[in-house]
């Protein structure tokens, strides 16, 4: 039944976004700009945007990818709780505390911060 | 107590959306017509559909070797993800849709957001629009897990990840009242999940409106209005989670829950006219260290109340 | 939707993952087809949880173990591309055989 | 029922204003009336539907400004204000031929004439060791919060400035040699109230602080327009006591584009961005203080060619390793005003 | 009837898709065509009733397939494709061991008598996920918690240029640490 109705709501929602483009289209002044250099304070662009951008907080993005892992485990555990009592408490805080240790160090190695 | 709307409920859900969107752009612009001595703000109340009207007449535009199907798939796979969010958020007595995981759904349909919001930078090939992107996802990187500990905190409480579950588990006490700081931290990750104002870095002026440097005509109106939807579903998620939904004395459930979200919108509208842009360099440091702890302590208080 | 029909899939996805993974000469490309043998054995155990021992939870056990897997296996591996990237200054496989340093 | 006439008589107007050296006072008459008429201004041309240039433009500038105008979607109108009395005229005759469909619709489909054709990144060094692609990214002239005719150009890998050039533009149009501030808005006093007021304006704005920002605007239009002096001491104390003691602000600025004292900066551009904006809001109090008489000027001294041109010098060397966001905050506490170089000779 | 077209449906997107990556020169739609065979296959996972496991591969795999994408785009040659370019080596080798490989599976699939079991089904797999991971599977979270910190601790070491005895000094004796970047705690 859910998801029928989700299903339902997606399609409206796409339908009203066609019917926008579809107005969009009636309404339309003149044809799409194609080709349009990018906004560069009014100069041409000397090279594509598209490159290989230089992002500075790699280091997060990895601490991330390893501390999001341990929300696998939360949510089944958040259910379980009630029952289980405290060993699983204090199962699942030593599992964060271990965790944390680690982002701590990433902070010491200043690996929060942009290169 | 909740119970599941038959398939015409589902077509409700887009149209109360877009009012609260509409309402709550309303009042964000009647706050900035004040601020800046502009005519009555009576006749700020039209500006948002006026701007609507407006990116409908715009021509549209396509950069130079721009990735024309991602860039505009951004815009609609945004306001989809802004619909679908709310799901599982029920108003009043009827929910659109009952998951057993409708915590878990609620932060997946952000989630998207980021994958959005990345593409429409990306797609432009444009060097504003890309520094933008990368912006919104430094950001998700440093709000998320607050984010996802405050959502945790409500489904300790209530033993259960279904949202009708954490609505009849708050019938006694809110749970905002006895976890002020997963409520706190939620909101404040509601402003960054939709990319408003504080945490507006990634379609700030200074990079020429970031992400939204080259959209223009019906994909921006896409685009804007996926973002205002994010935002109304996450305050109705805030109001579900931790204001007990539509519980209360006199007025009938719906009302209650229109009452609140719409409360809660006005407050995080509110907040945004009054704080400046926040720069994730200096944000990533005070989320992973101040705000994760703060989280991961309430949910232990949570979790010793509980058992 | 039988148990074979499952399996299909994943070693569908699996054989494809193995492709990407031998054919790719960058790292990045062949984390992406180890990514898409990941799946398959996600598919692979959900399939066999629901057919073979849904009281036990052995089958969901294994795919978070996938999951969390995966997660691991992506973030090790960017940071050795970024490791060789910075000492190699290249990111092909064949190139960064002699990683002697 | 035309439904485009009927969209294009509600269309919202939003302007982007060109400030070019030499047309101050036609940029602050611009800023004020579309302030008043409730026009909020683009942050860049696809947003924009109506281009302001405010002075008169030439050579290289007027090439930026015919490119901004060519990416600029339909509707679209262009109002050129080379006077401050003009400036609501020319807006008003703007505004009619960007509601006029019929005129709209036959200028759209104008052929836009490609510039060449951009080539593939080139990879440079960095500091974190990583050879990544670099990107020329100019901040030039047209560009919102920007000061008139300064153009940088600056080589960006990810988003930070490896090393930025600097470049005047327009400084031949200042008519008479002889730059706006202080002394055009009225009394000296309150011309240097009015410029810390807009430096600061510029500075919220691109701090994300939008209802401070639009305070010091409506200050800055109150004390040029000659409102009296008590008028205005409340709401300027109220917004300056706002601005130095916001904690979001202090957490957000501080240490940020530090200019310490080997570079020999002028006294009031010493130290990082906070600094500087909490001493131009103490200098605008206090130049309000006593508005009407000659006494020691605070903050900026009246003759400001000392200033943007020891900016211009050192610009390149304190952007060197800054990201775009700082590196913009930088420029706008900074606020060089190149109109004040025209009585010197000029070397970049 | 509707679950076998939805399986169908699932099962030929996730193996197209899957392909495309590979076939796609664009590193950014290269990660996207991936993200879609992912979500193509938690919507198998959802059909066999596991709901949980299925949102949660949709919720982790969009956030590894955007951090993919941010390295995608940093290391890859010509990131956009917009010069063609091949980064293949002994296509055919590897596309007969694939093949092989696929053959071999399906045989097995096909000649093995898979065990099934008349079991009832849990009422919630989720919370029976859950008992596991706090009963007898607590070793499974326990180990992976360590490889967690393991993974953190070496990501930052490979990854990071400067460690703390840059910032902080070869003794550690700073107070300040000289960063590039300031960040938002500290100095």
């Amino acid at each position: 039944m859910t998801f029928a109705n989700a299903l339902i709501a997606l399609a409206l929602v796409l339908g009203v976004t066609g019917g926008l483009y579809g107005v969009a289209h009636l309404v339309r002044l003149g044809s799409t700009g194609v080709g349009m250099r990018p906004f560069l304070s009014g100069h041409d662009p000397a090279e594509h945007a598209l490159s290989r951008f230089h992002v500075r907080w790699y280091a997060l993005t990895m601490i991330f990818l390893a501390f999001d892992m341990e929300m696998v485990f939360m949510y089944p555990w958040a259910l379980v709780v009630a029952e289980k009592g405290t060993s699983a408490v204090v199962e699942m805080f030593v599992f964060l505390a271990i965790l944390m240790a680690g982002v701590v160090y990433a902070w010491r190695e200043g690996a929060l911060r942009w290169t | 107590m909740i119970e599941l709307t038959p398939w015409w409920g589902a077509l409700l859900l887009p149209p109360v959306l877009a009012a609260f969107a509409v309402a709550a752009a309303v009042f964000d612009s009647a706050l900035t017509a004040r601020a800046a001595g502009a005519p009555a703000p009576r006749a700020a109340a039209g500006a948002p559909l006026r701007a609507a009207g407006g990116l409908l007449l715009q021509q549209r535009r396509r950069t130079l070797a721009a990735d024309a199907p991602l860039w505009r798939g951004a815009g609609i796979t945004l306001a989809a993800a802004g619909v679908l969010a709310s799901l599982v958020t029920p108003l009043g007595r009827w929910a659109v849709g009952d998951l057993s995981v409708g915590i878990v759904w609620f932060n997946a349909m952000e989630i998207v957001a980021w994958a959005a919001v990345w593409l429409a930078g990306w797609g432009a090939n444009s060097a504003f629009g890309l520094v933008g992107g990368y912006r919104f996802i430094a950001q998700g990187l440093s709000y998320e897990l607050p984010h996802m500990f405050a959502l945790t905190a409500p489904a300790i409480g209530a033993g259960s990840l279904r949202v009708a579950d954490v609505v009849s588990a708050q019938d006694g006490l809110w749970f905002a009242v006895w976890m002020p700081v997963a409520f706190l931290v939620f909101l404040a990750t509601v402003l960054a999940m939709a990319f408003r104002r504080p945490f507006d870095h990634p379609v700030s002026r200074d990079t020429a409106g970031g992400v939204l440097a080259e959209l223009s005509g019906v994909d921006r109106l896409v685009f804007l209005a996926g973002r205002w939807l994010l935002l109304v579903s996450g305050a109705g998620m805030a109001v579900a989670l931790f204001l007990g939904g539509g519980a209360g004395p006199l007025l009938p459930a719906w009302l209650w829950s229109v009452l609140k979200t719409a409360a809660v919108l006005a407050a995080l509208v509110w907040a945004g006219h009054r704080l400046p842009t926040v720069r994730m360099d200096r944000f990533a440091e005070l989320a992973w260290l101040v705000l994760i702890p703060a989280t991961l302590l309430q949910a232990l208080f949570v979790s010793i109340v509980v058992i | 939707m039988t148990l074979q029909d499952y399996l299909l899939l994943a070693a569908a996805l699996f054989s494809v993952g193995l492709y990407g993974a031998l054919s790719q000469q960058s790292i990045v490309m062949i984390m992406m087809g180890l990514e898409l043998m990941i799946n398959a054995v996600i598919v692979g155990g959900a399939a066999f949880w629901y057919f073979t021992s849904p009281d036990r939870p052995d089958g969901q056990v294994v795919v978070v173990l996938a999951v969390t897997a995966m997660a691991i296996e992506m973030a090790m591996g960017f940071a050795v591309t970024t490791a060789v990237f910075r000492a190699r200054d290249v990111d092909m496989t064949d190139m960064a055989a002699d990683l002697r340093d | 029922m035309d439904l485009r006439g009927w969209l294009s008589r509600r269309l919202p107007v939003r302007p982007l204003v060109v400030p070019v050296p030499g047309g101050t006072a036609s940029r602050l008459a611009a800023e004020r009336t579309c302030r008043t008429r409730g026009w909020y201004s683009a942050a860049s041309p696809a947003e924009a539907n109506l281009l302001v240039v405010a002075g008169a433009t030439d050579g290289a500038l007027e090439a930026a400004v015919e490119r901004v105008w060519q990416s600029m979607p339909a509707p679209r109108a262009r109002a050129a204000i080379a006077r401050a009395e003009h400036a609501e005229g020319q807006l008003d005759a703007a505004e009619a031929t960007l509601r006029d469909t019929f005129r709209q619709r036959r200028q759209a489909t104008e052929t836009v004439h490609p510039g060449p054709e951009p080539e593939m990144a080139g990879r440079g060094e960095d500091r974190d060791g990583l050879m990544l692609d670099q990107l020329t990214v100019p901040l030039g002239p047209v560009l919102p919060e920007w000061p008139a005719g300064l153009v940088l150009h600056t080589t960006v890998q990810g988003d930070v400035i490896q090393d930025a050039r600097v470049e005047l533009l327009g400084l031949g149009q200042v008519s008479g040699g002889t730059p706006w501030w202080p002394y055009g808005g009225g009394t000296p006093r309150r011309g240097l109230a009015a410029r810390h007021l807009d430096t600061c304006a510029s500075l919220l704005t691109l701090a994300g602080a939008g209802r401070a920002a639009i305070t010091a605007r409506r200050l800055r239009d109150d004390v040029l327009l000659g409102r009296p002096a008590a008028e205005l001491t409340g709401p300027l104390r109220r917004w300056s006591a706002g601005v130095r003691r916001s904690w979001p602000l202090r957490w957000l600025l501080s240490g940020l584009g530090p200019v310490d004292d080997d570079l020999a900066p002028p006294p009031h551009l010493a130290g990082d961005v906070l600094a500087r904006l909490r001493r131009f809001a103490t200098a605008a109090e206090e130049a309000l203080a006593d508005l009407d008489e000659d006494g020691a000027l605070p903050g900026r001294s009246g003759d400001e060619s000392g200033d943007a041109q020891w900016t211009i010098e050192t610009l390149p060397r304190l952007l060197a390793g800054s990201e775009l966001a700082a590196a913009r905050l930088l420029v706008a506490s900074l606020d060089p005003d190149i109109e004040a170089l025209t009585g010197r000779e000029v070397r970049p | 009837m509707w679950q076998e077209i939805v399986f169908w449906l699932c099962a030929a997107g996730a193996v197209g898709t899957g392909i495309a990556v590979f076939r796609v020169d664009s590193m950014a739609r290269a990660t996207f065509a991936l993200l879609a065979s992912f979500l193509f296959g938690a919507g198998t996972v959802l059909l066999v009733e596991l709901t949980y496991l299925g949102v949660l591969v949709i919720l982790m795999m969009i956030m590894e397939m955007v951090i993919m994408v941010v390295f995608m785009v940093m290391y890859m040659m010509n990131p956009a494709g917009l010069m063609p370019m091949s980064m293949l080596h002994n296509q055919r080798g590897s596309l007969a061991i694939a093949a092989g490989t696929f053959a071999l599976l399906t045989a097995g699939i096909y000649l093995v008598d898979w065990p099934t079991s008349r079991a009832p089904r849990p009422g919630d797999p989720t919370k029976a996920l859950g008992e596991a991971l706090m009963g007898p599977k607590m070793l499974v979270m326990i180990v992976l918690g360590l490889a967690l910190f393991a993974t953190i601790v070496a990501t930052v070491v490979l990854a990071t240029n400067r460690g703390r005895y840059d910032r902080y000094g070869d003794r550690l004796e700073r107070d300040r640490p000289d960063d590039p970047v300031r960040g938002g705690v500290g100095r």
